[in-house]
């Protein structure tokens, strides 16, 4: 039985599109994970500095900027002071202003005291190592053109290692991602390297936290909606869930059908 | 859930441009052309400049004119003797720029990744006392197996232990099969959210 | 000088990098930042010769009017119009960015996502249960599947709670840590092979010696 | 500025020499490092040499260029996307050789289409070579090697337009790919393409496997060059690889015995973890 491709394409973008405009609202349940993840920041030392990564553009954004929003609610409720810059994605820096300068407010952060933003930096791996030997020195200037040396936040942190963070959170969705920070910052060292994770590679990266040099990872737009729950703001993530559901009965549906089709021809 | 469309002609520009893209899964055609190939042009331009702003011209400025740093003169050069190759006689010399950057990238798999994997190595020291860790036992050294080149697979005891090894294989694929399943719509999600709540202006 | 000169540079730089990196000294006298930005620096260059490629084979199509010359005059006005104007504004340029946001960025996406509806198509085509190895991928892919997505939960309560602790989390951790074994030591070899000059395509051997 | 951080911070060597904690990963790098080399000597003084398992994936090379050469119709080459300081894409060299030979010899057109201008300059030479070996220099048209380019999609969007336009019979793509992989595999089985896919990017392994006809997988990749070349020096690197697989085989056994009998001792992790 061989059927237009495109006439699988038509069914998949109506379903959705139902699905966006009359949820099923379906409920989530939270996986021991999403639970550790938590509470691996949660845990993290009062008054802490964590260094959050959104190593991300707008090609994922979609599953990773409702993860950075939780992250950060979670952050400022426990009041760590926050040091956001990635490297290596440029359009990342864009997408992380837009979120944490409402956040910011509603918490009262004072820019260059309780957070800082880098923006990003060219290099990947390469930068990396240089922040860990100087951190203003690597960044010279934040996200808005601004030499770093006034900001008390950049005093109280001259390089990127245990001795001055605590934790890094780290939005990965490739190269340079998750794996360079393991290598190049947080391998061997006691800040605790948590990522949020597109669900596409949540089984490859699942090797890392079972071995522990992940403590935790958000996983996937799935792993958001549990964490958004934990956190106690449900947001984006919570709302695709629905759409995965219908998508998962659809693409179940084709490959059996599929199957079928191929088994009765070939008896 | 009345449309409110937009006036912005920047998000105009992102639709037609979404759609333009979109047409393809209909059939090859002039539209689907036309965006690949102003995406192609402008996507090559893009990376040139973004380099250039960001690795050439502060070292041109900051490193080698304020810094004093002359070796890095010899970089560029360096990086300049690839085009040697569009002269015939001399274009054996581009091949030293290219020797420097795969030197370099060899010099990084084997500095880097040993310490990363030998984590993986000493994870894999489990406690035989649960049936998650025989399970994780088994599969890592079946898995190994499965990757021996040189031993013969006609042998049934090391036959029988690559065939499991390969059903392990199988279960981690099938597995980030359907992770990724499901992220590839968030993907195209993102795109219909951004047509139909941003460009025409449907509530949400 | 053709053939021994880039096999010894080859050698050379990827000591410097090891030697940087596992020895004391070599860490102390930081040899690694300055390679980092040789080698970036003399990729940002090199970058242009993507420029003189495209420029070649599209002027090539329009002197010959090739079926489509019209998308080459297309393309090389797209490129080099962007070019101009990146080099007169900067990468933050008012005009370059809203090109950037609005057009290189929705156009990137959407391709991005084309993934979707192909592998929805996939589905339905290319799996098919042909071997017992097929098989067992299908049959965890979709268990994973309804695991991730609400509706697993919804049909059997433990869903979810098993696919992680079982199939991701016990057998998922299992084989991909073999393979990813596997790679790594794959990785070292060919690495060592061109150290040791057992594979030296990139310097104009005959593909492997 | 350089100097003095590093003064400040004066970490103590390992064993004297290393820096901190790296004994052990060096010493890893150069045991694989001494195990290839014994093997590449005993190969060299013609020693025997195991023979390497058959690769479907790799028997399948030849299968595709006699498709294509049937159909009259170009054989596709892509080396991922990444470049040359990726091993993977190192491993995609060392196939590019054999299959523009083979090109050469029965005169099939070759397409080879990069995402990164290094690893395109790489492969236009090695092909006027082979093509050169074959004597066949005329054959060879520097156009069929192409930068399409450096942006993941656009080159993506290119790759889509020569699949729909020059309509190749057999496409093989081999090195690290990412989400462009099932765009590509799928737009080849809509033409009807005979595909092999290799890459050591897991995430993306399950797609060639699923979608391509053979697929290659993880470190099958770095096998490829000294299968295809059938050279006893080169397998005798892949004898060397599988060596230290048993190595690490027999670290996580007796790692896993000595975890189980006494739950406390850390002895072995500490070794590999501390030096």
């Amino acid at each position: 039985m061989k059927i237009d491709r495109r006439l699988l394409y038509l069914v998949a973008v109506v379903l959705v599109a139902v699905t966006v405009f009359f949820p099923l609202g379906l409920p989530v349940s939270v996986s021991k994970l999403a639970v550790q993840t938590y509470d691996a920041i949660q845990d993290l030392p009062d008054n802490s500095v964590v260094f959050i990564a959104p190593m991300y553009d707008p090609g994922t954004a979609g599953e990773l900027s409702p993860m950075l929003k939780a992250m950060l609610y979670q952050c400022m409720e426990r009041k760590y002071r926050i040091i956001l810059g990635n490297t290596g994605w440029t359009l990342g820096a864009g997408l992380a202003h837009t979120i944490i300068t409402p956040i910011a407010q509603e918490f009262n952060y004072v820019y260059g005291t309780d957070y800082i933003e880098l923006g990003s930096k060219p290099g990947g791996a390469i930068w990396l190592q240089s922040a860990k030997a100087d951190l203003p020195g690597a960044a010279i200037v934040d996200y808005n053109n601004n030499s770093l040396g006034q900001y008390p936040l950049m005093q109280a942190v001259p390089r990127l290692t245990q001795e001055y963070v605590a934790a890094a959170l780290v939005l990965d969705c490739g190269t340079p991602g998750a794996p360079e920070w393991l290598a190049q910052i947080t391998q061997g060292t006691s800040i605790k390297l948590i990522i949020g994770e597109i669900q596409m590679t949540v089984p490859d990266q699942m090797t890392f936290v079972q071995s522990g040099q992940y403590a935790g990872m958000i996983a996937g737009s799935r792993g958001c909606a549990e964490y958004e729950q934990l956190v106690g703001r449900p947001g984006a993530g919570l709302k695709s869930q629905d759409t995965m559901s219908v998508i998962t009965l659809m693409i179940t549906l084709f490959i059996v059908l599929g199957n079928i089709g191929y088994l009765t021809r070939k008896k | 859930m009345h449309p409110h469309i937009s006036t912005d002609l920047g998000l105009w520009c992102q639709a037609i441009c979404t759609l333009a893209i979109y047409t393809y899964l209909y059939k090859d055609n002039p539209i689907y052309r036309v965006a690949e190939n102003v995406f192609l042009g402008l996507a090559t331009a893009y990376w040139f400049v973004f380099n250039f702003f960001n690795f050439i011209k502060p070292a041109v400025v900051e490193w080698i004119g304020k810094n004093g740093q002359y070796h890095y003169v010899l970089a560029i050069i360096l990086g300049l003797l690839i085009f040697m190759r569009y002269v015939p006689s001399l274009s054996w010399i581009a091949r030293y720029p290219m020797s420097f950057w795969v030197g370099y990238g060899t010099g990084y798999t084997l500095a880097f990744t040993p310490a990363v994997w030998l984590d993986q190595i000493t994870a894999s020291f489990v406690a035989l006392n649960s049936l998650q860790n025989i399970l994780i036992f088994v599969g890592i050294l079946c898995t190994l197996v499965y990757f021996f080149f040189t031993l013969a697979k006609e042998n049934p005891v090391v036959g029988g232990i690559a065939e499991v090894g390969k059903w392990y294989i199988m279960i981690a694929l099938g597995s980030a099969f359907g992770n990724t399943v499901l992220y590839r719509w968030n993907l195209f999600l993102a795109r219909a959210n951004m047509l139909l709540f941003q460009w025409l202006g449907f509530a949400s | 000088m053709r053939k021994e000169g880039p096999m010894i540079l080859t050698v050379l730089s990827s000591l410097v990098v090891v030697f940087s990196q596992y020895f004391f000294l070599g860490q102390k006298w930081a040899l690694m930042d300055p390679l980092n930005n040789w080698f970036l620096i003399s990729m940002s260059i090199a970058l242009a010769l993507g420029f003189v490629n495209l420029t070649s084979i599209h002027v090539k199509y329009l002197q010959r009017k090739r079926e489509g010359w019209f998308y080459s005059i297309i393309l090389l006005v797209c490129m080099y119009g962007y070019l101009a104007l990146g080099l007169i504004q900067t990468h933050n340029g008012l005009q370059f960015d809203w090109i950037y946001q609005n057009a290189y960025s929705p156009l990137g996406s959407t391709i991005f996502s084309l993934v979707a509806f192909f592998i929805t198509s996939a589905a339905y085509r290319a799996f098919r249960v042909r071997t017992k190895e097929a098989t067992i991928l299908l049959v965890c892919a979709v268990f994973v599947m309804l695991g991730r997505a609400p509706i697993g939960d919804a049909m059997w309560g433990g869903w979810s709670a098993f696919v992680n602790k079982w199939v991701i989390g016990t057998m998922n951790v299992a084989g991909m840590r073999g393979i990813n074994l596997g790679i790594a030591v794959g990785g070292f070899a060919t690495a060592l092979r061109i150290m040791l000059g057992l594979e030296r395509a990139h310097i104009g051997g005959s593909g492997t010696q | 500025m350089m100097w003095l951080l590093a003064q400040e911070q004066a970490p103590t060597p390992t064993l004297g020499i290393f820096s901190t904690g790296s004994a052990i990963d060096f010493a890893f790098v150069l045991l694989l490092g001494v195990i290839i080399w014994i093997m590449v000597a005993r190969a060299r003084t013609g020693r025997k040499i195991p023979e390497i398992r058959k690769i479907a994936g790799l028997e399948a090379v030849d299968e595709a260029i006699g498709r294509a050469t049937e159909m009259g119709r170009p054989v596709v080459f892509i080396p991922g996307i990444n470049s040359v300081d990726n091993p993977q894409t190192l491993a995609a060299f060392g196939m590019v050789s054999h299959i523009a030979r083979q090109c050469a010899r029965y005169d099939t057109r070759f397409l080879a289409l990069n995402n990164d201008p290094l690893p395109y300059a790489v492969i236009e030479e090695i092909t006027r070579q082979a093509y050169l070996e074959e004597g066949r220099p005329d054959a060879f048209n520097p156009d069929d090697i192409r930068f399409l380019s450096a942006e993941q999609f656009a080159f993506t969007g290119a790759v889509i337009g020569i699949f729909e336009r020059e309509r190749p019979a057999a496409n093989i793509m081999v090195g690290s790919f990412y989400a462009e992989s099932m765009i590509l595999a799928e737009t080849g089985s809509f033409q009807g393409m005979i595909q092999i896919g290799g890459t050591a990017n897991t995430h993306q392994l399950p797609f060639f496997v699923a979608a391509c006809d053979y697929a290659l997988i993880g470190e099958e990749i770095y096998a490829a060059s000294a299968y295809l070349s059938k050279e006893p020096v080169m397998y005798g690197t892949v004898v060397g690889q599988d060596w230290m697989k048993i190595i690490i085989a027999l670290l996580i056994v007796t790692g896993a015995v000595l975890a189980t009998v006494s739950p406390d001792s850390t002895f072995l992790s500490d070794i590999l973890g501390g030096y």
